[in-house]
């Protein structure tokens, strides 16, 4: 990269096992509001509804944005 | 493709003839008036019929009329695709397009085509005296609506025949040996037990004699619908299998619904059909329906069931045959009392194949299209197209000098055809058509390969489909 | 590869090792050639590698084909066209992408790519109406023109175009642009005069493999177009019907696709090397 | 730092088309996933069913099948095509007589259209037509008909995509070699390192990012291979070879079950972008450990 000290700004290093950035948070939280409801579908629906797996990708999907 | 240059000329000659007779030439200028310049455009596969409709009478009705013909000449599965989503989105890209016989119940059910008679009816001025579907063969029946109504104007039909090597049949000494070995005489196979008897010989006899001869052609590609196809359509009649085996009131496929496609006869069939591979040489599961055929012209299989629409030029064209004046003309074999079925019209065994064109309700050309589906229905036509293409669709096209040379050579397919046509029947009445044989395909292509017994597959093929029917929502 | 004696068998080794992969690399090539010389009565049987005489006629009914013409102009054409284009809007977009402060960069040429991921053949349907019914103007509309297959294989054209040429753009020095800025050159200038004439090698690549994959494209061109546009991938397909595959039309016609191809990777040949990097950057 | 708004206006032609040919469509696909709709059903009306589509999906045998096939199909094809295309790469980059001639025709398959390779190759293996079946046959007695062995389907397709890609594989390879420095291989011969160290410790690393980015667009193409395998196989024998973009090919246009195809495409084109953004998450965290230093 050219820049180095551009590439660095709005990146930061949370939980999440690499440097991100706010987008790619929101992909991240994004990504597994998907994996999360697929397989809630095939494994757990039967027991609770789907709208579990909402609220708690929702909340997870909050934490990654907030603290990844 | 074939002689074609020749064929151009000929046909330019009649086309020029025909315009010279006055009230002809009256009638396309006169209610092409005002549509000069105007080009329809459809979309076919790109057959021998299709391409002798794209490159001779395409220009001959531009002359007769003004109105210009595009034709989109694709692949089966293109022109599918194309015809339904332009139908579906109601775009208006095509004025005419292939109706292949078995899909018109969808496409009817689904209001996509403009009723020809009634569309004729109200605008006289463009009713062709030369154009009189009382003049077409029964074919013609299938695209009708039930009140009689015309849907579709028939450009090819064929039925799938027994085609057997005739030089072999008739050789003394393949005779002899075959009735030393069975104790009966060598004639084309009346039942599956002799067809699959005179199979097991052939192949037999081409292992010991070093040749590359097998006993039977199977159309069994294993990834392509044309070995369902053969099923349902050739096998299962010929076992007294109706309608793919799915009941027509009640759309059911399995037993336990009611249908018949995985019943004991039905598993039968499929079981010797798989048989047959053995038989069949090696390219036969990756056959489809034109490679079956070129199986046949290569001289490598003594019988086989083929469509009619390539008899002609297995028996005829040497630059693509090696058998031609070898083939002999037979029904299919059947299992005792189907043929009786078929007669008192019952059943029936096999298919009565074919297309039309039709105008989708989309088209923004109405008027042109319904002239060029008159001018493609007329008698006139008719002789020369069934030389490029073998199809017939008028009964008069039968006793065309020219149509009854080639019957001989193609030992007298065309007056099966005739005669004996009335045995066979187009697909079943399903508006679903598509939709079930892709729902059961994965089955019989499993079968093929051996992972699925015969009778598994069909069990597996009948929940299927009658999922898929239920899904659909036919199935309550 | 391995360690050979002497020298000479070295060199031998080489040789011997160099016949045998291209042996394997243009066996079905040559196949294809020999189905392409002969008639289909020929095609059966025990197959042989030899050609002992040549079936002329696949090839000159396919040339003197006019719809074979109009295909091959069309599929030249658009392959052309489109690869200037993406040629050239990839270049606009990498020099951004490695000269600008952009919130979300990193992001974005991520995205492009994703663009490249999709199964194609259920964004036929949309597109399909897209060109059918939303992009009509009069009576004028996108489908079956050479624009509308110009535009839309830019969608998976010009992610690879980006992807390939990012390295090459931020391999260029940025102290170069700079300095030319100092000089009182303009950001068009710096483009013309400094960058493009350093990406050169990365251009001429990214245009060969757009040009390549916009002549090789057949799913999308033959749902989009009808009479006018179809390309000659299309046209090989057309080959495939009811009443027999014409393999022997359909070899020649590949083996007559090849020429153009082989023309435009022969003028670029010696770049190719050169350009090639993937987004991977040297540092 | 220049003003980002020229650095817009040079993205915007670019983010323009593919807003317009690329998320358009998409979005359209997004809708459609949610609802059933068959031209050819009962009711051919769009009707909205919210994630019954995905519920389907889940348990669909057929299709978690195909999904499965895809990535054992992407998984050999890439992995072959690297190791090959390495090996071709290191020996492109020794001079020897009629270099240039030699690397022509092994950048040849890659100018080929896929449904042009697809048909040769069946030329190729269609026995009684084919040389493949019959040679094999003759010489080894060894029965190859892909159209009735599943096995020998799938690895044939293999086969093809390795022919047809390794090439594209060798350039970038080769242009990658070609700019490596020279200082660290020559302090390791110094050093009296072998050679598998030599390319273990010094090659490969500083190789990883070219290989990774290889593998990257490789993986993305092969995911979505339709065109060469529908020629060769159709798809068959059986489901052996019914990779992912068939299977959706065929539910979206000869079965016309656009919704259900839609969701299909849609689960699809989420984990191509999972795979691939682990990938490039790779690719980009190496860069920027690196940049850290």
């Amino acid at each position: 990269m050219s820049d180095r000290a551009e590439k660095t700004e709005g990146r930061r290093h949370g939980f999440l096992p690499i440097e991100t950035n706010a987008f790619d948070r929101v992909f991240i939280a994004v990504l597994l509001f998907v994996a999360l409801h697929l397989f809630w579908m095939r494994f757990v629906e039967a027991a609770l509804p789907l709208g579990v797996a909402t609220v708690l990708s929702l909340v997870l999907g909050a934490i990654i944005v907030m603290r990844g | 493709m074939y002689h074609f240059k020749g064929l151009i000329a000929s046909a330019f000659a009649t086309a020029l003839l025909s315009s010279t007779t006055p009230a002809l030439a009256d009638f396309w200028s006169d209610a092409a008036k005002g549509l000069e310049g105007t080009t329809i455009r459809g979309i076919s596969e790109s057959t021998p019929p299709s391409n002798y409709a794209k490159d001779v009478l395409g220009p001959a009705f531009t002359k007769a009329t003004g109105i210009k013909v595009e034709f989109e000449a694709t692949s089966w599965d293109q022109m599918y695709d194309k015809a339904i989503k332009d139908m579906e989105a109601n775009t208006g890209i095509y004025d005419f397009v292939y109706i292949e016989q078995d899909i018109i119940y969808s496409y009817l059910a689904r209001n996509f085509l403009v009723d020809i008679t009634a569309d004729l009816n109200e605008s006289p001025n463009l009713k062709s005296p030369t154009f009189d579907i009382s003049k077409f063969t029964s074919f013609v029946d299938n695209f009708k609506n039930d009140k009689g109504n015309l849907f579709g104007v028939p450009m090819e039909a064929f039925i799938k025949v027994y085609l057997y090597r005739k030089d072999l049949f008739n050789d003394p000494k393949v005779k002899e040996a075959y009735k030393a070995k069975y104790g009966a005489d060598l004639a084309p196979a009346k039942d599956h037990k002799e067809y699959r008897q005179i199979a097991e010989f052939f192949t037999e006899w081409g292992k010991s004699s070093g040749g590359e001869l097998w006993g039977t052609t199977v159309q069994a590609a294993s990834g392509h619908p044309a070995s369902v196809y053969e099923v349902v359509e050739s096998v299962f009649p010929t076992y007294g299998i109706y309608n793919w085996g799915i009941d027509a009131k009640t759309y059911g496929a399995s037993v336990a619904n009611g249908g018949r496609l995985n019943s004991p006869e039905a598993k039968a069939a499929l079981a010797w059909w798989i048989g047959n591979l053995a038989y069949a040489p090696p390219e036969s599961t990756s056959s489809t329906w034109d490679e079956i055929a070129a199986t046949f012209a290569a001289g490598r299989a003594a019988q086989g069931l083929v469509y009619g629409e390539n008899a002609a030029w297995i028996a005829t064209d040497d630059k693509k045959s090696t058998v031609v004046g070898k083939v002999g003309v037979a029904l299919p074999p059947v299992e005792p009392g189907v043929i009786e079925q078929a007669t008192s019209g019952q059943g029936y065994i096999g298919y009565y194949d074919g297309g039309a064109f039709g105008i989708p309700h989309s088209s923004k050309n109405k008027k042109a299209a319904l002239l060029w589906l008159q001018y493609i229905g007329q008698e006139s036509v008719q002789a020369d197209w069934a030389l490029a293409g073998s199809r017939i669709t008028h009964n008069a096209t039968y006793d065309d000098p020219k149509v009854k040379e080639q019957d001989k050579k193609v030992d007298g397919y065309y007056t099966l055809m005739r005669e004996k046509g009335p045995l066979f029947r187009g697909a079943p009445p399903f508006p679903f058509h598509n939709q079930v044989r892709e729902a059961i395909a994965p089955f019989i292509y499993q079968a093929i390969t051996g992972e699925l017994k015969p009778d598994e597959a069909l069990d597996k093929a009948a929940a299927a489909a009658d999922a898929e029917l239920k899904n659909l929502g036919y199935r309550k | 590869m391995r360690h050979l004696r002497n020298k000479a068998s070295a060199s031998l080794g080489a040789i011997l090792f160099w016949l045998i992969s291209s042996i394997v690399t243009l066996l079905p090539i040559y196949w294809m050639f020999v189905v392409s010389a002969r008639s289909r009565v020929q095609l059966f049987g025990s197959p042989s590698f030899l050609i002992t005489s040549f079936f002329t006629e696949n090839y000159t009914s396919t040339v003197s084909d006019p719809a074979f013409q109009r295909y091959m102009v069309n599929s030249i054409v658009i392959a052309t066209a489109n690869a200037v284009l993406v040629t050239t809007l990839a270049l606009f977009a990498t020099y951004a992408l490695s000269r600008y402060k952009l919130p979300g960069k990193e992001n974005l040429f991520f995205w492009t790519i994703t663009n490249r991921m999709a199964p194609p053949a259920v964004f036929l349907l949309p597109l399909f109406l897209l060109y059918t019914q939303v992009f009509v103007v009069a009576d004028v509309r996108l489908f079956d023109t050479k624009i509308g297959l110009i535009l839309l294989y830019c969608v998976f054209n010009l992610p690879f175009a980006i992807w390939t040429l990012r390295g090459m753009i931020d391999a260029i020095p940025k102290e170069l642009d700079e300095a030319a800025f100092v000089d009182g050159a303009n950001t068009w200038q710096v483009l013309t005069k400094v960058i493009l004439p350093l990406a050169k090698p990365g251009l001429a690549v990214t245009g060969i493999l757009t040009w390549v994959f916009a002549w090789n494209e057949y799913l999308f061109a033959a749902t989009l177009t009808s009479v006018h546009a179809r390309t000659i991938t299309t046209g090989l397909a057309e080959f495939v019907t009811v009443t027999g595959t014409n393999w022997g039309r359909m070899a020649a016609t590949a083996m007559l696709t090849l020429v153009p191809a082989l023309l435009v990777l022969g003028l670029a040949q010696r770049h190719i090397v050169a350009g090639l990097t993937f987004g991977a950057v040297k540092e | 730092m220049r003003s980002s708004s020229v650095g817009w206006l040079f993205l915007a032609p670019t983010l323009l088309i593919l807003f317009v040919f690329g998320v358009l469509p998409f979005l359209y696909v997004l809708v459609i996933g949610f609802t059933q709709w068959n031209s050819f059903a009962a009711d051919p009306e769009m009707r909205f069913t919210g994630a019954d589509n995905f519920r389907r999906l889940v348990f669909d045998d057929q299709f978690l099948y195909s999904l499965w096939l895809t990535l054992k199909f992407a998984f050999f094809a890439v992995v072959s095509e690297i190791v090959l295309g390495y090996f071709l790469a290191q020996a492109f980059m020794r001079d020897f007589p009629g270099k240039g001639f030699f690397r022509t025709i092994h950048t040849l398959p890659l100018v080929i259209a896929p449904i042009a390779v697809g048909a040769t190759w069946r030329l190729l293996t269609v026995p009684g037509l084919g040389p493949l079946p019959y040679y094999l046959n003759r010489w080894f007695g060894y029965e190859f008909n892909i159209s009735r062995y599943i096995d020998q389907a799938f690895f044939t397709t293999v086969v093809m995509d390795v022919w047809h890609w390794t090439p594209l594989v060798t350039l970038t390879l080769l242009a990658a070699l070609s700019s490596l420095p020279k200082e660290p291989f020559e302090q390791a011969q110094i050093d009296g390192a072998n050679r598998f160290q030599i390319f273990w410790h010094i090659t490969l690393p500083l190789l990883k990012p070219a290989i990774l980015a290889t593998v990257f667009i490789r993986m993305m193409d092969a995911l979505r291979t339709v065109d060469e395998v529908w020629m060769l196989t159709g798809g068959g024998p059986g489901a052996a070879t019914r990779y992912i973009g068939l299977h959706i090919w065929r539910v979206v246009f000869p079965k016309t079950d656009y919704g259900y195809g839609s969701a299909m495409s849609l689960i699809t084109l989420y984990l191509t972008i999972v795979l691939c953004w682990m990938l490039y998450a790779g690719l980009v965290a190496r860069r920027d450990l690196k940049r850290a230093d």
